[in-house]
């Protein structure tokens, strides 16, 4: 599905990704971890367009989008959550959904109606301004509001942060039934009890770099490698 | 030290927050848990002078601070450290949080005089307490969202505040800022005797490190007690903790 | 002092409508404007120059039209289109790549904009004063209120309006107002969600100069259409969308019916400071609402 | 005593962007166009050569401007604009200062070589008080009794209206003003000013108009018809600048003083210098290019007659100095620097021959009927 | 960055760029002196203003009221009174900044295009009562011919007083930008709501810094004076205010000597491009359009970032 290969990432003048290379097969959920700064964030913001790599190519269902624009990108069908929420501060939350609505994917494409069955507090809240929202509620307007793009790839930069602890289950438990369903995730997450109990297949990044991928199961259950390269 | 009374506040009719009681002793550490949307937020934003309540009364070391400017409560010794990022894009980590000491050391107005000279060691003891003295001279608007949510706490410390209160201090934060964060809690309150008011989503982290807790939910506050009694509380149960 | 001339009530009424018609030309002119600073964020200084274009095509196409009542329906509908192709060769050709910019390099683009479109038209047209003859079915005034007006304003009476309305459909009931709304607080977030938010600034921008033509257009024939029409326009404009709340188009609207009425009542009650009206009605709408009569964007 | 031939270099600052360009590209042109008949022959073996700058209409531009002719292009003397405040601000700061003589061509402020005047200064365009003398005059003869005043809010509208109250009522004391209005200059919607005067019934209305809103004014009274109904006077009303594109539109019957025509007087002189000018420049002369014309010709004469570059000779020879210019003989007068033309007070109506409106029935005033005196002149500059 | 403000490094081509400028009238004809001294007082204006522009984040779009008050409070008490001079130069920085203060008072309370829409008005104000009041002011046609004091009337020595009194006022100025009060200017424009959480009075503050760069506009508008010897009413007129906004933009507002730049720059263009043809706005416009693209810092930003290798940080 996702292909990211040797990228390089700059802000400016300072390179910040370092060759990094990934993949997320089709109908799988992949983690990215790492501590704060590794580089989680750039790299979802390099396979969208967002800060396009200087070096490297990412391939998405087999073509490369390395220099695409990022609507380009979104069109092609990716999703993306960013970390720092990001809501249309000026539309209702009903407005953020909508103008992000993009039909796709037949009977099971997200429609707003859907998005508040999904998260029913959005639902109460549907005429209020986003930037009036409380911390969740916009993570969770931000998660919403990526589903209406009807993506096949999902890259969800820390879709908990914030959430209350039911919240949290519940998304668990929806993101396991949209990859169940076929969707791909890329998932960078900090609360690591989430990201290795969902993930299929997991990279851990730091200063830039990939330092290990392998299956989740290994991250699991070998202490060692998790504190060699989780730090906890 | 922190009494609030019945507090309200409603937007266009929507009550956010409404007759909220919270006390905060001396030296404690107060959580404040509750779903998306509870108000706790609005609530460290009503104490803070950022909103302005309805109703109801918020009393700081015997005075009422209800209505006061976000600066002069700033100045009565409270600071609030918050939860969406919010800090100065365009200047280094090392002033950002310099702003906040040389506020505090009542110094902004100095005209003449290099900022060089004023609030250094301070500042930089702030950046190692809380892990960031390696990246000072990084302009804060580069740093990734999980610094960011440090600066913010660096920033909030920079005022010595009595009662600091944290707007969801470690999410965004890796396990290992986590832990170095909640050292620092820990030894704010031992050692400089600060009173903390925080909110999280961790439960694991607040059941390890508050002293007492309180639940909102639909803006009101359902108990406030001992983390033991809380947990077994069964309302907070079902409207909150659930899976945990 | 002297009080300019005897206060009679048909006086106040006519000045009142006087102000409301010239209220609808600078609604047109100064709802464009707003509308470019609430999606592009950008105070487009150059605004008042493409009025000022659009005045200029409207006397061109008259002519070429061989004036008349067809000329002048044809300039009126065609010559806003001139501006509008104006601004989108601008923003395509150079705007455009600006976006990611500190605002207030938008700013200093702008006013270049507005000195090389200044002189442009100088090339264009000439320094010679141009006049646009009002067709006959608007020509001459009628009986109002013991005194005669003017058909031409009351035209603009009407035609103030409907663009209010139509921009207000648009902007509220279609997507891209949305869109725009959205695009103006996170553009890039925007962009990440599919939309091509280059063309949704470049649709923004021209909208907002095609209205400057539009407002140049239809005060073409009640003026000498010259050069310098672009300053006397802009500094206005800009009180106008403060006073109304920025970016808000009904704010824009109220805030020319403020000043079309204090300037026009001013010139009744005090001419000789008829020239600080507008400006102490700024002073004291700021003073009372801090930001403009209705919300704002900003 | 000068003997080497050296050419004269004349130091232009004038306003060429912005709705003043157009009175100045043609005050240029008539310029230029006298300057070609004067080169032919000379002037102290040499040429009148010019250079210009654009002042925007800024008084601080003009002061750069300036100084950079005198100091960097070091002309012989100064010649423009159209902004009153710039001549003023040049005439003190740069001509008085540096001994440069500077004429002023189309300001009209009357402070120019009135009270502000002074030994390096002179005018050779009408200024206000001619204007509203011309009007004053003018009107005295009608017999009108009660008016109303109206016109731009600033400066030049004021004070040509006050000229022109102030000549009227010294005239014919028992004239009376019912009433004034005074509206922003570029004000676009002027038909109901006009109709509210109108309801107040006066014997005639006195506009102090000018530039573009005289555009303005014009196209309002024909919208309301008040010229069928009312005798006007408008200083300038039969400028052929104003009334040229309003084409048909202009309204009929609207009395104007203007200090030029180009059609008028019927002279050959006059019609030879028309038609050059239309040949070179593809239309006719405005007010502008005939004050452009007589100054270069005043110029030429006065370093002839000095018989030298020097400046204060030149002054000298220029005072009292007469040429004759192609509507007659035309003096710089000496107690005040001010060129003493003629004013012509007609009607306006649609010539055929035109296709617009014109001056007809035109009556001259003298230069002398219309200047201040020269004791009045002493008395503006407290002397 | 902790470095003090008297660091010899860092001071000695500033020291160097001085003592050129003091012997730049031997080389250089009157026109050029004059010019030169023009630049002067405009960057002077132009720094003045950036100290709440680009260091203070505040929209102040009416600047040059503030300056038109100076330099009309200046002529005046040379013109009508019998005052010695220095107490003419001595007033006018205090006019403004009293004036500064009055009308800061208003804006403080609001934000960005608000606060400047706000001054345009107040400062319009000001500009018609200037432009109305004859008896007073001399109405549009402003004061001419201003007795200026001997010692500093020729060109060259009013190049040496304005050249030194820019130099004094920008090495104040320099002191406010590294001091705290600078930073916590900064640190408004930055993120005002912040600033109010960590205890700073914005609006004190902000007002504050209105009065310091109107002080610095008044000491401008004196110097106007000097150089031109005449005051009118253009001095308080927007347009004027806009332009040197725009010197600031131009030049680089984040960078503190940017605005000398950017106003050596338009004062330049105007003055050279303008003697070759009349439409020398056409042409400033296409160089600015030039600027904006290849420097998008400003001059003085991208003179930064070559200096110190791409750490555009002053
Ligand atoms: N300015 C406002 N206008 C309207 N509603 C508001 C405003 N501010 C907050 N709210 C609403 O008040 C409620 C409480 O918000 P608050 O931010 O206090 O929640 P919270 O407890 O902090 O939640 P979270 O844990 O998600 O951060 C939310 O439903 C929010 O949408
Ligand atoms: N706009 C920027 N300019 C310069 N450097 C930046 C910028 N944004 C991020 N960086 C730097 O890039 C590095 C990687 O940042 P990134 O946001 O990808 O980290 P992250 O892994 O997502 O961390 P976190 O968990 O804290 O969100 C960090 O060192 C950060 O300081
Ligand atoms: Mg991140
Ligand atoms: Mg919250």
């Amino acid at each position: 599905m996702l292909e990211v290969e040797d990228v390089h990432t700059y802000y400016g003048l300072s390179h910040i990704l370092f060759g990094v290379s990934l993949e997320a097969p089709a109908g799988e959920i992949v983690c990215i971890l790492g501590r704060n700064g590794a580089g989680k964030s750039t790299t979802m913001k390099s396979i969208m367009g967002l800060t396009p790599p200087r070096r490297g190519t990412i391939r998405f269902k087999g073509a490369v989008i390395t220099g695409l624009k990022p609507y380009r990108i979104s069109r092609l069908g990716i999703g993306y959550v960013p970390d720092d929420r990001r809501v249309f501060a000026d539309l209702t939350v009903g407005e953020n959904l909508e103008i992000s609505e993009r039909a796709r994917g037949g009977e099971h494409a997200w429609t707003l109606s859907r998005v508040y069955e999904f998260f029913p507090a959005l639902g109460r809240i549907d005429g209020r301004r986003a930037g009036f929202l409380s911390g969740g509620e916009q993570q969770m307007l931000t998660i919403g509001r990526a589903l209406m793009t009807n993506p096949e790839l999902l890259l969800l930069d820390e879709p908990t942060e914030g959430l209350a602890p039911m919240v949290v289950h519940l998304l668990e438990e929806q993101i396991a039934a949209l990859r169940d369903r076929g969707l791909t995730v890329l998932l960078a997450e900090q609360n690591q009890k989430v990201a290795l109990r969902l993930s299929d297949r997991g990279y851990v990044i730091d200063n830039g770099s990939i330092r290990y991928h392998g299956s989740i199961q290994d991250l699991r259950e070998n202490e060692d490698v998790r504190r060699k390269y989780l730090l906890v | 030290m922190l009494q609030v009374e019945s507090l309200t506040k409603s937007f266009d009719g929507f009550l956010a927050v409404s007759g909220a009681n919270l006390s905060v002793e001396r030296g404690e550490i107060v959580a404040v848990i509750g779903p998306n949307g509870a108000g706790k937020t609005t609530l460290f934003k009503l104490i803070t002078g950022h909103l302005r309540p309805d109703e109801g009364r918020i009393i700081f070391e015997g005075q009422s601070i209800s209505g006061l400017r976000p600066y002069e409560v700033c100045r009565r010794g409270i600071s609030l450290s918050f939860q969406v990022v919010n800090v100065f894009n365009r200047m280094t980590v090392f002033e950002n949080v310099q702003v906040a000491v040389l506020s505090h050391q009542k110094k902004t107005r100095k005209l003449f005089s290099s900022s060089g000279r004023h609030g250094i060691e301070e500042t930089e003891e702030i950046l190692g307490n809380v892990g960031l003295a390696d990246k000072a001279r990084r302009v804060s608007g580069s740093l990734s969202h999980g610094d960011q949510k440090v600066l913010e706490m660096a920033i909030a410390l920079g005022n010595r505040p009595d009662l600091l209160i944290l707007d969801e201090p470690t999410a965004g934060m890796s396990p290992e800022e986590t832990s170095v964060t909640i050292d620092l809690i820990h030894r704010l309150t031992r050692e400089l005797g600060l009173t903390i008011l925080f909110c999280e989503h961790d439960m694991e982290l607040v059941f390890s490190i508050a002293h007492r807790i309180m639940v909102m939910q639909y803006g009101r506050s359902l108990i406030q007690g001992a983390p033991q009694e809380v947990r077994s509380n069964e309302e907070v149960q079902a409207a909150y903790l659930g899976g945990t | 002092m002297d009080f300019g001339q005897s206060i009679t009530l048909s006086a106040v009424g006519v000045h009142l409508l006087v102000g409301l018609s010239r209220a609808m030309i600078l609604f047109i002119v100064s709802s464009g404007l707003s509308f470019v600073l609430g999606v592009l964020r950008v105070p487009n200084v150059a605004h008042g120059s493409l009025y000022m274009i659009g005045a200029f095509a409207a006397f061109t196409l008259n002519n070429a039209f061989g004036g008349g009542s067809a000329g002048f329906w044809l300039a009126l509908v065609l010559s806003p289109f001139v501006v509008a192709g104006v601004a989108l060769v601008a923003e395509r050709a150079l705007f455009c790549h600006l976006y990611q910019r500190e605002h207030l390099m938008l700013l200093l683009f702008t006013f270049a904009l507005m000195l090389i479109l200044g002189d442009l038209v100088k090339m264009v047209w000439g320094a010679d004063y141009r006049s646009i003859t009002t067709p006959e079915v608007l020509e001459g005034s009628l009986p109002i209120l013991g005194s005669s007006f003017p058909k031409y304003n009351l035209f603009l009476l009407i035609v103030g309006p409907l663009v209010a309305v139509g921009l207000y459909l648009f902007t509220n009931k279609t997507k891209i107002g949305k869109i725009a709304r959205a695009a103006a607080v996170d553009r890039d977030m925007v962009d990440a969600i599919g939309i091509n938010v280059s063309w949704v600034f470049a649709f923004a921008f021209v909208l907002g100069c095609f209205l400057a033509g539009l407002g140049g257009a239809l005060v073409a024939p009640t003026i000498s259409v010259t050069l310098g029409m672009d300053h006397d326009i802009i500094i206005e404009a800009f009180l106008i969308v403060t006073i109304g709340g920025l970016g808000n188009m009904w704010g824009a609207l109220l805030g020319s019916l403020i000043f079309g009425v204090t300037q026009s009542l001013g010139v009744l009650l005090w001419p000789q400071f008829a020239i600080v009206f507008p400006y102490l009605a700024v002073v004291i709408v700021l003073v009372w609402r801090p930001t403009g009569m209705l919300k704002s964007v900003w | 005593q000068d003997a080497e031939a050296r050419d004269i270099k004349v130091g232009i600052i004038d306003c060429y962007s912005g709705p003043p360009a157009v009175y100045a590209e043609d005050a240029l042109n008539g310029f230029k166009l006298a300057l070609e008949e004067i080169n032919e022959e000379g002037v102290l073996g040499g040429k009148i050569t010019w250079t210009n700058r654009d002042t925007k209409f800024k008084v601080d531009i003009a002061l750069n401007m300036a100084k950079e002719l005198v100091m960097r292009e070091e002309v012989d003397l100064l010649v423009g604009t159209i902004n009153s405040g710039a001549a003023m601000a040049v005439s003190t700061a740069v001509a008085e200062k540096n001994k440069v003589p500077f004429f002023v061509w189309i300001a009209k402020s009357e402070r120019i070589t009135g009270e502000k005047g002074h030994r390096y200064v002179f005018q050779t365009g009408e200024n206000s008080a001619m204007a509203g003398k011309a009007g004053g005059v003018a009107l005295s003869r009608k017999p009108y009794v009660k008016y109303w005043i109206a016109g731009d809010d600033y400066e030049y509208g004021h004070s040509i209206a006050d000229a022109a109250w102030r000549n009227l009522k010294a005239r014919k004391p028992e004239v009376e003003m019912i009433g004034k209005s005074w509206w922003k200059p570029g004000e676009p919607d002027l038909a109901p000013y006009i109709t509210s005067i109108m309801s107040a019934k006066p014997d005639a209305v006195i506009f102090a108009t000018g530039g573009r809103s005289m555009t303005n004014v014009l196209k309002a009274i024909k919208t309301t018809g008040m010229a069928e109904k009312f005798p006007i006077w408008i200083h300038t009303g039969t400028d052929h600048a104003v009334l040229k594109p309003l084409g048909e539109q202009a309204p009929e019957g609207v009395m104007g003083t203007m200090d030029y025509h180009f059609y008028y007087p019927e002279t050959p002189e006059h019609q030879a210098f028309v038609d050059k000018f239309r040949e070179t420049y593809g239309g006719p002369p405005g007010f502008p290019a005939f004050h452009g014309y007589i100054t270069a010709h005043f110029i030429a004469k006065a370093y002839r007659k000095a018989g030298s570059a020097d400046t204060e000779k030149f002054i000298d020879a220029l005072e009292g100095m007469t040429i004759e210019s192609p509507v007659g003989r035309l003096e710089m007068r000496a107690c005040d620097h001010q060129v003493k033309l003629p004013m012509y007070l007609g009607v306006t109506k649609i010539s055929e021959e035109y296709g617009v409106a014109v001056s007809t029935d035109i009556q001259t005033l003298t230069g002398d009927e219309v200047l201040p005196t020269c004791e009045e002149i002493q008395e503006a500059r407290g002397n | 960055m902790q470095r003090g403000p008297f660091n010899w490094k860092t001071l000695w081509p500033y020291a160097a760029v001085f003592a050129a400028l003091l012997f730049l009238p031997m080389a250089l004809s009157r026109f050029y002196i004059y010019i030169t001294a023009v630049i002067y007082v405009t960057a002077l204006l132009a720094m003045s203003l950036n100290m709440v522009v680009g260091h203070g984040g505040l929209y102040q779009f009416h600047h040059a009221a503030f300056y038109g008050v100076g330099a009309y409070t200046c002529a005046l008490i040379l013109v009508r009174t019998e005052l010695p001079a220095w107490v003419a130069f001595a007033a006018a920085p205090f006019a403004a900044a009293f004036t500064g203060l009055l009308i800061g008072w208003f804006c403080v309370r609001l934000n960005k295009l608000y606060f400047g829409m706000l001054q345009i008005s107040l400062g319009s104000l000001l500009w018609a009562i200037v432009f109305r009041w004859y008896d007073l002011t001399g109405g549009d046609d402003g004061i001419h011919g201003v007795p200026i004091p001997d010692a500093i009337s020729t060109i060259n020595t009013s190049y040496y007083f304005i050249l030194l009194v820019l130099a004094a006022c920008v090495s104040v100025m320099y002191l406010i930008y590294r001091s705290p009060f600078g930073k916590t200017l900064q640190a408004i424009r930055d993120n005002p709501e912040r600033c109010e959480a960590v205890g700073i009075n914005v609006r004190r503050h902000q007002l504050m810094g209105i009065v310091v760069a109107t002080f610095f506009a008044g000491i401008a508008g004196v110097l106007f004076v000097v150089v031109e010897g005449s005051v009118f009413p253009d001095l308080l007129f927007w347009v004027l205010s806009l332009e040197v906004f725009i010197m600031c933009l131009l030049g680089g507002w984040f960078t503190f000597a940017g605005p000398m730049v950017g106003a050596a720059v338009t004062v330049a263009l105007r003055t050279f491009v303008g003697t070759y043809t009349e439409y020398w706005t056409l042409i400033l416009g296409v160089i600015l359009i030039l600027l904006i693209f290849f420097l998008p810092e400003g001059v003085m930003g991208f003179i930064i970032e070559k200096v110190q290798g791409g750490e555009a940080e002053e």
